[in-house]
């Protein structure tokens, strides 16, 4: 304010200012750091654990027999067979149920975010959070039900269990979508109506072109959400030994049910001396198939990041 | 390829015939395939709703002779009926684990998820983010199975001696009273295995939207002079404010709704009890309904459904009460 | 087009399932092999023992394929009722209703039912130190109610004198799912000291605030988890744990698969059902057997609408329960074998199955 | 309140890239500062590591230093929280917090560096940067509104509020009217020549004839090609540069020959 004071004064002076910033701020910002890099450390803790303890228990059984063979006439005990129809199995079903999820679920969200007003929107909104709450077991049941109106009782087809997953699953692509939908700037559609460019197409290529990463996250997301269902696949699309390529007649297997049930077997009764016969392979099994099953959800996220990667466009 | 065949509007004279009536607002002139366009997402939402409705019907069907039947009949047919409650009695208890289990599990999940979010979108080294991310969608990728499996057999071990220093310290806390589970089997275990299952989803989402916190407002906060933790807390959490609590409802659901992991890991009761560490005293909806239904027959099958129900109300009415948070900061909402 | 790709992709089909249309003309020793799928489902206690018969029967006929969804008793007996599966597996035998019910899809009169499975349910504890112990039904049922709380109770240690007893406190785990394992058990208590056991014979657990688990691997599982811990579970998963030698009469017996299908043979069948129908009515306190066994039932149909099918549950069933049958699953799973005289009442009526 | 601003030898880096080569200057207390300069010749960045806000972007790094009243900005014991705060900044596009109301838009600076300010203080508070920023007869009755509601001038004046209300020693300005109309343009332009009673200011701008308008001194940036570093080319008092610069790089861009 004034002009009186020295230079060395006026050092002094911006000295302090620069270098006395509150002690406690300091202290609250280096304490925040450590609290999130220590949420970070607590997140890696349980995902470390399960890594390690599926891998230590499955890797044992891995082999490339374990991997192509099935379980048909595999007797208790017998460390023999395999996996291959629990991979196909859960191929087959995930993938229909995606093939039926995510168009459905990515129009919804289009459907929410770029048309949506009045009273439907508000209902589908809201809706589609409560499909969220759909409990696994009751969309199995609500499919068994259905298609026991159209196929009469007994049904247990591969199908079934797709839509029962779908069920499960669109809600989690609708809301994941709408998300990343909405994150697009108003700005780039309105540049893209002023060129002329209709809606739809407006959409097709820049709003979903724009938010393709975000959208692919989503419904990697949502496909692990529900690769890993056993209770709805277990009513839904029964057990089997034996391999079925057919979603639309017989039964499948599938990687989640085919581990929940080898645990439930729990140990072998091996006869003493029955060099043959190994007392906790159903463990070993239900382990080996859990480690294929996170190998293969790994799988699909690499790919999908590198779709993201070579797809997205550079936002920022 | 442009679509319009109005006449350029120079020529056009705006004239008696109320050309200008039929285009009503600006983004609605829709013509060939934008109009088959919005029809087709329309009706992908209206089948979401249809879908719906037809889960709600199967469960109020199935579930009506359950809702309908008197308490003596119930006691008859379903197995752990006890004698003259009425339905609501008898679900309450279901519904208060469930909601207990669920409640707790976001408690934990939510503050870690954002604090990973967090680190993800704006502490982490920028060549690591990316694959950190990655590793805690993992967490999202293993099958409840096997989070039952890791709960109970590796988890259970290593909270037991936590839980038994709490039983014995902290007493007086009534959530912490009671006689500690031997085994580990009890609903504050249940509650640290749904709070790592819903992670990932809190995780994934508020990162996702933490990442799209305008640069703008993030550089005005730290011209303001302020350090990086109150940027964010200035710039970055309100504007993540109505994703984050949308990631919460997302875990919510799964929370809720989380069958084989429960199943697997909790000793089931069926009492209003707090008494977190003490096994025995909760079970929640699904995993009962799991638990229950290969055995069920006849009027218990029904009164399982009717459960079901139960949980879909319950669904309905957290979700209610979610929309109604987010409305109510709607004018100071980050998004647009 | 989905079919199309069925057919490419059913030539990736694994090495250990020979697809039989490749030859022609099967090589098993002229005698016709059968074809076809046929699923049942029901208790899970049989699966074990299931997987061995259906791996023999399936390599006895290369084209057919048995499944078994272990998805319960109660999911076996009603889809069982309503003509979903060709036969079930089930815990618990037909009540009156549901054998009406079966008998409005098999016809009148013609419905099969008889233990195809029976297993020693063994009461297995986790307590340092210990292996082995003896307890009198009346002790196993103070325990398993929660009157005796320590291991270390003067009724547990006037049974075994000169084993070091912990002052551990006992933790009861008990089965929460409804289950036949918990029927068969508590309605062996039910019969022996029905003045300690005062509760209703129910396959859900009737004692409140105690610990339990889903399924036989998941009380075994959490026995194994604590010290202290006492459990019931089918006998053939229990290795890690100690087991409980229970009192008959003045001695004590352990459990055995012979001393268990003993007995089925000494029990009365129930009587006024069709001939067809084999329940038995089990004695608990007969001298040297063990008296807390599992009976799991299968139940088919005498005629059957379909040929195919019907061929097909008279080869599978035929399998189950015959002599190699029985011992395969008393090799594989554990099980007690049932008698020749039993098998020799059973196996004609499988093979009287037919179709019409 | 206002201080001086010496540059010595200053580069700046984005990671290997040399974005700023050697750049040297004086910054005088209470006056204004222009940068112009063709686009990507570094003026912003330059800005940018006035107020240490470059660091903001991974990788970036400055050599030289940077003195306020003979302390290096850059100094060991200077925290960069302190000098943004000493040394504030206006953005190219208005950014009030859009999850606050006007009224906490102003007080968001202060609000981090001392929690408890009195209601009393903090209106009155409100209303001098208000005032300060020729923004309160607009807004004195609706503070409650959300910021984001504002016209565009009327934003980015609620920014200069927000950024005074801090009471720093020097204001940088980035390109502050390039998304605005000609009207807000003006308001701001007058603004600045109130506000440099107070402060020091340094504006970067693309448009010559403001340069020209609001600036005392004004310093030209230029870069040989793309890839290689900006450099300053010279500095003078505003009149000489636009009438008779010494370098004939600055005078075709001046006069419009290139750029």
């Amino acid at each position: 304010m004034n002009t009186t004071i020295s230079a060395a004064e006026a050092m002094q002076q911006t000295k302090e200012m620069l270098t006395a910033s509150g002690q406690r701020r300091k202290n609250v910002d280096r304490m925040m750091t450590v609290v999130i890099w220590f949420c970070f450390a607590l997140a890696l803790a349980p995902l470390v654990s399960l890594l390690w303890t599926v891998l230590g228990n499955g890797i044992g059984r891995m082999s490339i027999d374990f991997l192509t063979l099935s379980m048909r006439n595999v007797f208790p005990g017998d460390p023999g067979g395999g996996i291959y129809h629990a991979i196909v199995g859960t191929l087959i079903i995930t993938g229909f149920a995606a093939l039926i999820s995510v168009p459905v679920g990515v129009l919804t969200a289009i459907y929410l975010v770029e048309y949506g007003r009045g009273p439907l929107a508000r209902a589908v909104t809201f809706f589609v959070d409560v499909m969220t709450g759909i409990p696994s077991i009751v969309a199995g049941l609500f499919v068994v039900a259905l298609f026991t109106l159209i196929l009469g009782p007994g049904a247990r087809i591969g199908v079934m269990g797709a839509v029962a997953l779908s069920v499960l699953m669109i809600p989690v692509v609708v809301r994941s979508s709408e998300e990343m939908l909405k994150l697009v700037p108003n700005e780039l559609r309105e540049a893209s109506y002023a060129l002329g460019v209709p809606k739809w197409l407006t959409i097709l290529r820049v709003v979903l072109r724009t938010s393709v990463a975000g959208l692919t996250t989503g419904v990697l997301l949502a496909v692990a959400r529900v690769i890993g269902e056993t209770a709805p696949l277990l009513i839904a699309v029964g057990v089997t030994d034996s391999f079925n390529v057919n979603p639309f007649d017989g039964r499948m297997m599938t990687l989640p049910v085919f581990a929940y049930r080898e645990y439930s077997q729990g140990n072998a009764p091996c006869r003493e001396g029955d060099l043959g016969c190994v007392t906790d392979i159903a463990f070993q099994n239900a382990w080996g198939a859990a480690l294929t099953l996170i190998a293969i959800v790994m799988l699909l996220n690499i790919v999908g990041r590198l779709v993201n990667r070579w797809f997205a466009p550079k936002l920022r | 390829m442009t679509i319009t065949d109005s006449p350029p509007s120079g020529e056009a004279p705006p004239g008696p015939r109320g050309r200008v009536v039929r285009r009503r607002a600006s983004g609605d002139t829709e013509r060939g395939f934008s109009r088959i366009f919005r029809w087709i997402a329309t009706g992908a939402g209206a089948l979401i709703l249809a879908v719906l409705a037809a889960v709600a019907l199967f469960l109020i069907a199935r579930g009506w002779p359950a809702i309908t039947a008197t308490p003596a009949e119930l006691a008859d047919s379903v197995p752990r009926y006890p004698d003259d409650t009425s339905l609501v009695a008898y679900v309450g208890p279901l519904v208060f684990g469930t909601l207990l289990a669920a409640v707790l599990a976001l408690l934990l999940a939510t503050p870690v998820g954002m604090g990973i979010a967090l680190f993800i979108s704006h502490y982490a080294p920028r060549r690591l983010a990316q694959g950190l991310g990655y590793l805690v969608d993992l967490l999202a990728a293993i099958p409840s199975v096997i989070y039952g499996l890791w709960g109970f057999l590796v988890l259970a071990p290593v909270l037991k001696p936590v839980w038994f220093w709490l039983g014995e310290n902290a007493s007086w806390f009534p959530l912490f009273a009671g006689k500690v589970s031997a085994t580990g089997k009890s609903i504050a275990t249940v509650a640290v295995v749904l709070a790592v299952m819903v992670l990932p989803i809190i995780t994934a989402v508020s990162r996702e939207v933490f990442l799209q916190t305008p640069k703008l407002h993030e550089e005005a906060a730290l011209a303001l002079g302020a350090t990086r933790w109150e940027m964010v807390r200035t710039a970055v959490l309100p504007f993540g404010r109505s994703g984050v609590i949308s990631a919460a409802m997302l875990g919510l659901g799964r929370a809720l709704g989380e069958t084989m992991a429960v199943l697997m890991i909790l000793s089931p009761g069926f009492t209003y009890s707090l008494h977190l560490l003490e096994a025995g005293n909760h079970q929640t909806i699904a995993a009962y309904i799991a638990n229950d239904f290969p055995e069920a027959s006849g009027l218990a099958v029904n009164t399982l459904i009717a459960t079901g129900l139960a949980l879909f109300v319950i669904t309905l009415a957290v979700n209610m009460l979610a929309r109604w948070i987010v409305a109510r900061r709607k004018e100071f909402s980050g998004a647009n | 087009m989905v079919g199309a790709l069925a057919l490419t992709l059913a030539a990736c089909a694994p090495a250990n399932e020979s697809t039989g249309d490749a030859t022609g003309d099967e090589t098993t020793d002229g005698g016709m092999s059968l074809s076809g799928e046929l699923s049942g489902g029901g208790a899970s206690t049989q699966e074990v023992a299931m997987e061995a018969w259906r791996a023999t029967f399936q390599s006895e006929n290369p084209d057919a394929t048995v499944n078994y969804d272990p998805i319960g008793s109660g999911g076996g007996r009603e889809n069982f009722t309503s003509g979903a599966f060709p036969f079930a597996g089930s815990d618990a035998a037909l009540d009156d209703d549901e054998m009406a019910a079966a008998e409005a899809i098999c016809g009148e009169g013609s419905v099969l039912e008889y233990p195809a499975y029976i297993s020693p349910i063994a009461v297995a504890f986790n307590l340092e130190g210990v292996d082995e112990l003896n307890l009198s039904p009346e002790t196993i049922a103070k325990v398993f109610k929660g009157d005796i709380t320590k291991w270390n109770d003067k009724a547990i240690a006037a049974d075994n004198e000169g084993v070091d007893l912990p002052d551990t406190d006992i933790t009861v785990v008990h089965r929460s799912d409804d289950s036949g394992t918990t029927e068969n058990f508590t309605s062996y208590l039910n019969t022996v000291v029905p003045d300690v056991w005062d509760f209703e014979v129910e396959g859900v657990w009737p004692v409140e605030g105690q610990e339990s688990a889903q399924g036989t691997s998941g009380v075994v599982n959490a026995a194994e988890a604590g010290d202290g811990t006492i459990t019931y579970a089918d006998a053939s998963q229990v290795a890690g744990l100690g087991t409980i030698a229970v009192g008959v009469g003045d001695d004590f017996v352990p459990y055995s698969a012979e001393a268990a299908a003993a007995v089925v043979e000494q029990s009365p069948r129930v009587e006024g059902t069709a001939d067809t129908v084999f329940v038995y009515d089990l004695q608990r306190d007969l001298a040297g057997t063990y008296p807390i066994v599992l009976v799991s039932y299968q139940m088919a149909c005498a005629t059957y609408e379909d040929e195919a099918t019907a061929a097909l549950v008279k080869g599978f069933l035929g399998h189950v329960m015959s002599e190699e049958g029985q011992q395969e699953a008393s090799d594989q799973a554990g099980s007690a074998p049932i008698s020749s005289a039993l098998i020799g009442e059973i196996a004609p009526e499988i093979e009287a199955i037919t179709a019409g | 309140m206002s201080k001086r601003i010496d540059a010595k030898d200053v580069n700046i880096y984005y990671g290997d890239f040399r974005a700023v080569e050697s750049v040297s200057m004086t910054i005088e207390p209470r006056s204004v500062t222009a940068f112009i300069g063709p686009s990507g010749c570094g003026k912003t960045t330059f800005l940018r590591t006035l107020n240490r806000m470059h660091e903001v972007v991974p990788g970036a790094h400055v050599e030289g230093k940077v003195e306020l009243e003979g302390v290096d900005l850059y100094g060991p014991d200077v925290d960069p929280v302190a000098v943004r705060r000493t040394i504030g900044m206006v953005f190219q596009r208005p950014n009030p917090f859009p999850t606050m109301s006007i009224r906490d838009n102003v007080l968001a600076g202060v609000k981090l560096n001392n929690r408890r300010i009195s209601k009393s203080d903090a209106d009155e508070l409100v209303e001098s940067s208000l005032r300060g920023a020729n923004l309160w007869s607009e807004v004195k009755d609706r503070l409650d509104k959300p910021g984001s509601g504002l016209s565009g001038g009327q934003q980015q004046r609620l920014c200069i509020a927000r950024t005074i209300a801090v009471r720093p020693e020097v204001v940088l300005m980035d390109e502050p009217c390039s998304a605005l109309d000609p009207i807000s343009t003006l308001a701001i332009e007058d603004l600045i020549q109130e506000l440099k009673k107070d402060y020091t200011i340094v504006i970067v701008t693309h448009n010559m004839q403001q340069a020209a308008r609001v600036s005392d001194r004004t310093a030209f940036f230029n870069i040989a090609g793309t890839g290689k570093p900006g450099k300053l080319i010279e500095m003078d008092d505003t009149a000489t540069i636009f009438s008779s610069p010494r370098e004939k790089d600055t005078e075709d861009y001046v006069s419009g020959r290139f750029g």
